[in-house]
């Protein structure tokens, strides 16, 4: 074990499995010369070559269409989004082409790929550079979304993603790069996709989250504890698919249920746990499932706007006092 | 200068493509092959001329109009026709249909339902065999209505930047859907675009089959020797409607079969061998009988074939 | 009252708003010489000319990005989608403009423009053409999202939607077009965007959906009632804002949910719903909250797997026997 | 030729600019102008060149890179400053930022956070104005890397074949953040691909506040007369990194330090008014103490202002 920040976990998953396959490659928006925004991508066209290591043009089709394309050729792209935001620029790309691919045509290829995008509120950066919307790929069989909350989760699921035969969307937080943790030295350490983890074990309410939020999720647990309730709390690291019977269990344990993301409530992730809980194991609940989220607005600029946009800790604490 | 072979490939092909997508259309029409057909009929020389330049190590991607080149590709007739009856032993099990037939095994990446959702892929194709130090090139095939989609300019520009073995096939069949050429568009060549990269482009008469193989040729050359992609576009007309069914308010039938009927690159071809004494009348009546019975054979092998079973739903979703 | 399709009834509300505000225009793929796949345009260039229905370029965000500066600059506009497929394709235009511009502009402007989308599955047209895409865009602040069931709301939605000064996006099932009904003929007939309307009443279950799935339900309820399930149905109309009352409503009479739409089950709008109940009505529950939708799959081609991923009243009439 | 009126307005403009990016950079390098800050120095010309051909009836979009866009237009820069601190009184009620600067009520559409997010928005509003019969047009400002985005080509394959009036303003300055140009794409010059649309494209010194005006002129006269768009490239050079707080590793600093002290547009245009007695040596000097006033104004107007309250995240999501 050592620790090592966010940013540094996800260039040691590249730069492992890089070494390891030389048809992995990465190419995006200004990710060779300056290393990335974060800082994730420092060192790689040094050891790798400006060939594996690809500033592109600003064209998002081109780079999620080219990895599309690279992938069913035989190679094994990571291609990078700049900001979660501007996945819509190629939402045809992902959803009609990448998502699809592998079932339309019967089985005959499968897409390789990892689309990495990073996303969640930082700095006041705004209605288009701030968003969390890994909700909508949910609804899109064929892909696989993961979402790591800390810095071993980040090297082992963007390592599990980069090996995985299916296209896979790896949501990373902006606040996160930052973020120090220890991380395990094994080069086939991998954090499996599609499992969730029980970060803390409790007896009285089950905390699902995921990504940033999995702090307030660690938080709240700490401040209820001093009230004698005792949560369970379980990362989903991997969004879709939901790994249900992870939560399906904990819930018939607790009989309550909080789920959390930093993405906009409604029609968010949130939205399908309760409703997997409600149709599965309603007899298991004791109170209302409750989601902490996002309000219902584009993210505002204003620092003082942005901080009562975000979902905070005092609403899941608030959430949870209300079950009981 | 021609090699029998080759001469014998190209008419094959195009009698295939024209049997093929005449079979087709009477299915369609009489509702026994379900979803859309877009039929190629009228544009065999493209996709003949192009892919004859090609091995199954290169790429192509197509269009909804796919039929044809899956066709030229390499792929077979049975196969293909059994997908688009929708049956289990289609070449994509039945899933796809007419607007996803593919064949892998051939280096056919597959029709799309997507207008101008094959041109990054490609660059992307090429780009793989670039790194893989191959020579191995990709090709992609769109329309004219296509030429206006935002991909055709990200995917270019990046192929151009990056010098990759791409070749873009533009089949100006003067129509997208029903709307014409010049209500897309301002210009009249979608070739004078290359400008806008800095690569090669080029404008050929689409149903010569010998003038799109010699263009193609050359692009072919130059993206294997590493100098790049070219923009290549073939003149041609959309002889049936849009789609089977397309009622063709929009223009007179009559005036496309007449100008049809004096540029068919079937008869044009044939009027050539002959001439030429390039092939004998009964060298292409052989051809053309072979052809026949293998298309024969296929609509047997489709009608047989049973369709999934409903287990087949849940499977290649995930490897 | 006049019986007419659902296809003349969307026709008949862009006459009508047509003549009455002339800055009201539409434009998309092949509408104009055609009159639309679904003959929904038909006679339309005829009377307000081709400036005012134009059929375009194949360029889905010159489409949607036109329509909103056209929107910002004093007029209506109307654009079609052709599919609702193609939307991945402008997906940024519509998310990240269309949605957010007045919001993040302060309320400066308004987008008074419409999106019209023809979805759903239709004779195998496949992966590709066959999908129902509304669930992503509950998730979207900013949009108003609309999907009639019938002639009548067809109309009334559209006209709503046309009048409305925020941008509407308005989800028509292919399927659909040919169905007829009885339409009002009051040229200021509006079905007000944002409320669900409750089709039949009943004291047993309450069956929530919207578009063709309106059919199932109303089957589903005959079906019951043989059995001595008393149904009530609600029809959405609008899935964003979701009328959350109407809902809690008829679930705290009834205390049975169920949710039943054509898109994939999962991450769609049932998810949103039964959520929101989980959340606010859970003691007036009395058996899990159920949802029906397509499977898990992309949209096959064969009919026997179409017919199979399809969701169905069968699987409806089940749901709701479990719950007794 | 020119009067003295627009002399003054040239230079007034672009010392506006310059001293309100000056200020901003210095406030957000402090930390106190929160998100990202995106400078307009040394770009000075292009704005406000353009935007002297403008009525406050006529449309522009803008980018990530807007301040000077916005100044240009006619919007005032104590509402802007306000809007770039978070506060209550901005354009946007603190809810949109440097990126999504905007001003209406001037024509000002607004800055935007997707690169080549405006160009379909210009279109669109080009259409309106056409359909509307008025003789107002639109300008959409974008960067060299912006060039490369698919929205490019859709809208000027739009506006050519509709004929809109629309003006594509090209402001190619070297970079797309760490991006040279020649990484970006295989041509040299962005107004090459006019050719793509049939339209006129032409090149200018994007630093020469006059060679700018009278393009642009042209362009919009040509717009006016309902002839249609134009690609009008600017070329001038990025000065400060491309976001305040950029370290600027891929490039040296001191080269372009060295570039812009040979090309700053505001010397330039000072020398030329001087020398060729357009304007006095202390008819400049008066000019900028006011432009200096009205900064340190509009810097106590924003420091001063509040900031939204807490009830305001709700309000304006829909009308
Ligand atoms: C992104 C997208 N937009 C629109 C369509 C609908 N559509 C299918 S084919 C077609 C016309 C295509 O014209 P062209 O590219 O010239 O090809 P052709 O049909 O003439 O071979 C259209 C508009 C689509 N399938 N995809
Ligand atoms: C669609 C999209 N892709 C990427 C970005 C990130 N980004 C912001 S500015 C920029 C560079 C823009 O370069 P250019 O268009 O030349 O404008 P300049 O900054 O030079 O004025 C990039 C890549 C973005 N905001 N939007
Ligand atoms: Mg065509
Ligand atoms: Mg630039």
């Amino acid at each position: 074990m050592k620790t090592i920040t966010f940013s540094q976990a996800t260039l040691e998953a590249m730069q492992e499995e890089m070494r390891r396959d030389n048809t992995v490659f990465v190419m995006g928006e200004d990710i060779a010369k300056q290393g990335g925004i974060f800082g994730q991508f420092k060192g790689l066209p040094e050891e790798f070559g400006h060939d594996r290591v690809r500033d592109t043009p600003i064209s998002e089709t081109a780079i999620v269409g080219a990895a599309v394309g690279a992938a069913l050729a035989g190679t094994r792209p990571v291609a990078d989004m700049h900001f979660a935001d501007f996945i819509g620029v190629c939402m045809d790309e992902v959803f009609n082409q990448m998502a699809k691919i592998r079932y339309m045509f019967g089985g005959q290829t499968s897409v390789p790929m990892v689309l990495r995008a990073p996303d969640g509120l930082v700095r006041s950066a705004a209605a288009q550079h701030s968003q969390s919307v890994e909700s909508w790929f949910l609804h899109i069989p064929g892909l696989k979304v993961v979402a790591p909350s800390n810095p071993a989760d980040a090297k082992g699921l963007l390592k599990a993603a980069i090996r995985d035969d299916n296209p896979v969307l790896y949501f990373e937080n902006k606040d996160l790069f930052r973020q120090s943790g220890e991380v395990p030295e094994d080069e086939d350490f991998l954090v499996p996709i599609g499992k969730a983890n029980v970060v803390k074990e409790g007896k009285d309410v089950t905390i699902v989250s995921y990504s940033i939020m999995m702090k307030n999720a660690m938080e709240t647990a700490e401040i209820l504890a001093k009230d004698g309730i005792d949560a369970e709390v379980i990362d989903l690291r991997t969004i879709s698919p939901i790994d249900r019977e992870a939560i399906l269990t904990s819930v018939s344990k607790t009989h309550r249920l909080l789920i959390a993301h930093e993405a906009v409530k409604i029609g968010g992730v949130g939205a399908e746990i309760s409703a997997m809980v409600a149709e599965e194991a309603i007899d298991q609940l004791d109170a209302p499932i409750v989601r902490v989220g996002a309000k219902y607005t584009p993210v505002p600029f204003s620092p003082t706007l942005e901080a009562a946009y975000r979902p905070t800790t005092a609403e899941m604490v608030a959430g949870i006092k209300g079950m009981f | 200068m021609y090699s029998k072979e080759l001469l014998v490939h190209f008419y094959r092909t195009m009698v295939r493509i024209r049997r093929f997508e005449e079979s087709i259309s009477e299915f369609s029409q009489k509702g026994e092959i379900p979803g859309f057909v877009h039929l190629y009929i009228g544009e065999e020389a493209i996709a003949t001329g192009v892919c004859a330049n090609l091995t199954k190590k290169d790429y192509i991607q197509s269009t909804h109009r796919g039929h044809g080149h899956t066709i030229a590709k390499g792929a077979q007739v049975d196969r293909m026709m059994a997908e688009l009856f929708g049956k289990k032993t289609g070449y994509c099990k039945g899933k796809g249909g007419s607007m996803h037939i593919a064949d892998f095994s051939v280096g056919m990446l597959g029709a799309n339902g997507i207008v101008g959702g094959g041109y990054n892929m490609a660059v992307g194709a090429g780009l793989a065999e670039t790194l893989k130090g191959t020579d191995n090139i990709s090709v992609v095939f769109f329309g004219d209505g296509a030429s206006n989609r935002g991909t055709f300019h990200e995917a270019l520009n990046m192929a151009a930047v990056w010098k990759l073995p791409v070749i873009f096939v533009c089949e100006n069949n003067e129509w997208a859907s029903t709307t014409a050429l010049h209500e897309q568009t301002a210009v009249k060549d979608i070739a004078v675009r290359a400008v806008a990269y800095d690569i090669p482009g080029c404008t050929v008469d689409g149903n010569d089959v010998f003038a799109v193989y010699e263009a193609a040729q050359e692009a072919v050359e130059r993206a294997r020797r590493g100098e790049g992609p070219t923009l290549l576009e073939a003149k041609t007309l959309r002889i049936d409607g849009h789609f089977v069914g397309d009622p063709q308010v929009y223009r007179s039938r009559e005036e496309t079969m007449n100008r049809f009927k004096a540029n068919d690159p079937i008869i044009r071809f044939e009027e050539k061998a002959v001439q030429d004494q390039l092939l004998s009348e009964e060298e292409l009546k052989t051809i053309r009988d072979e052809v026949e019975q293998e298309i024969q054979e296929a609509i047997t092998f489709a009608l047989e074939s049973p369709f999934p079973d409903v287990s087949e739903l849940y499977t290649d979703l995930y490897v």
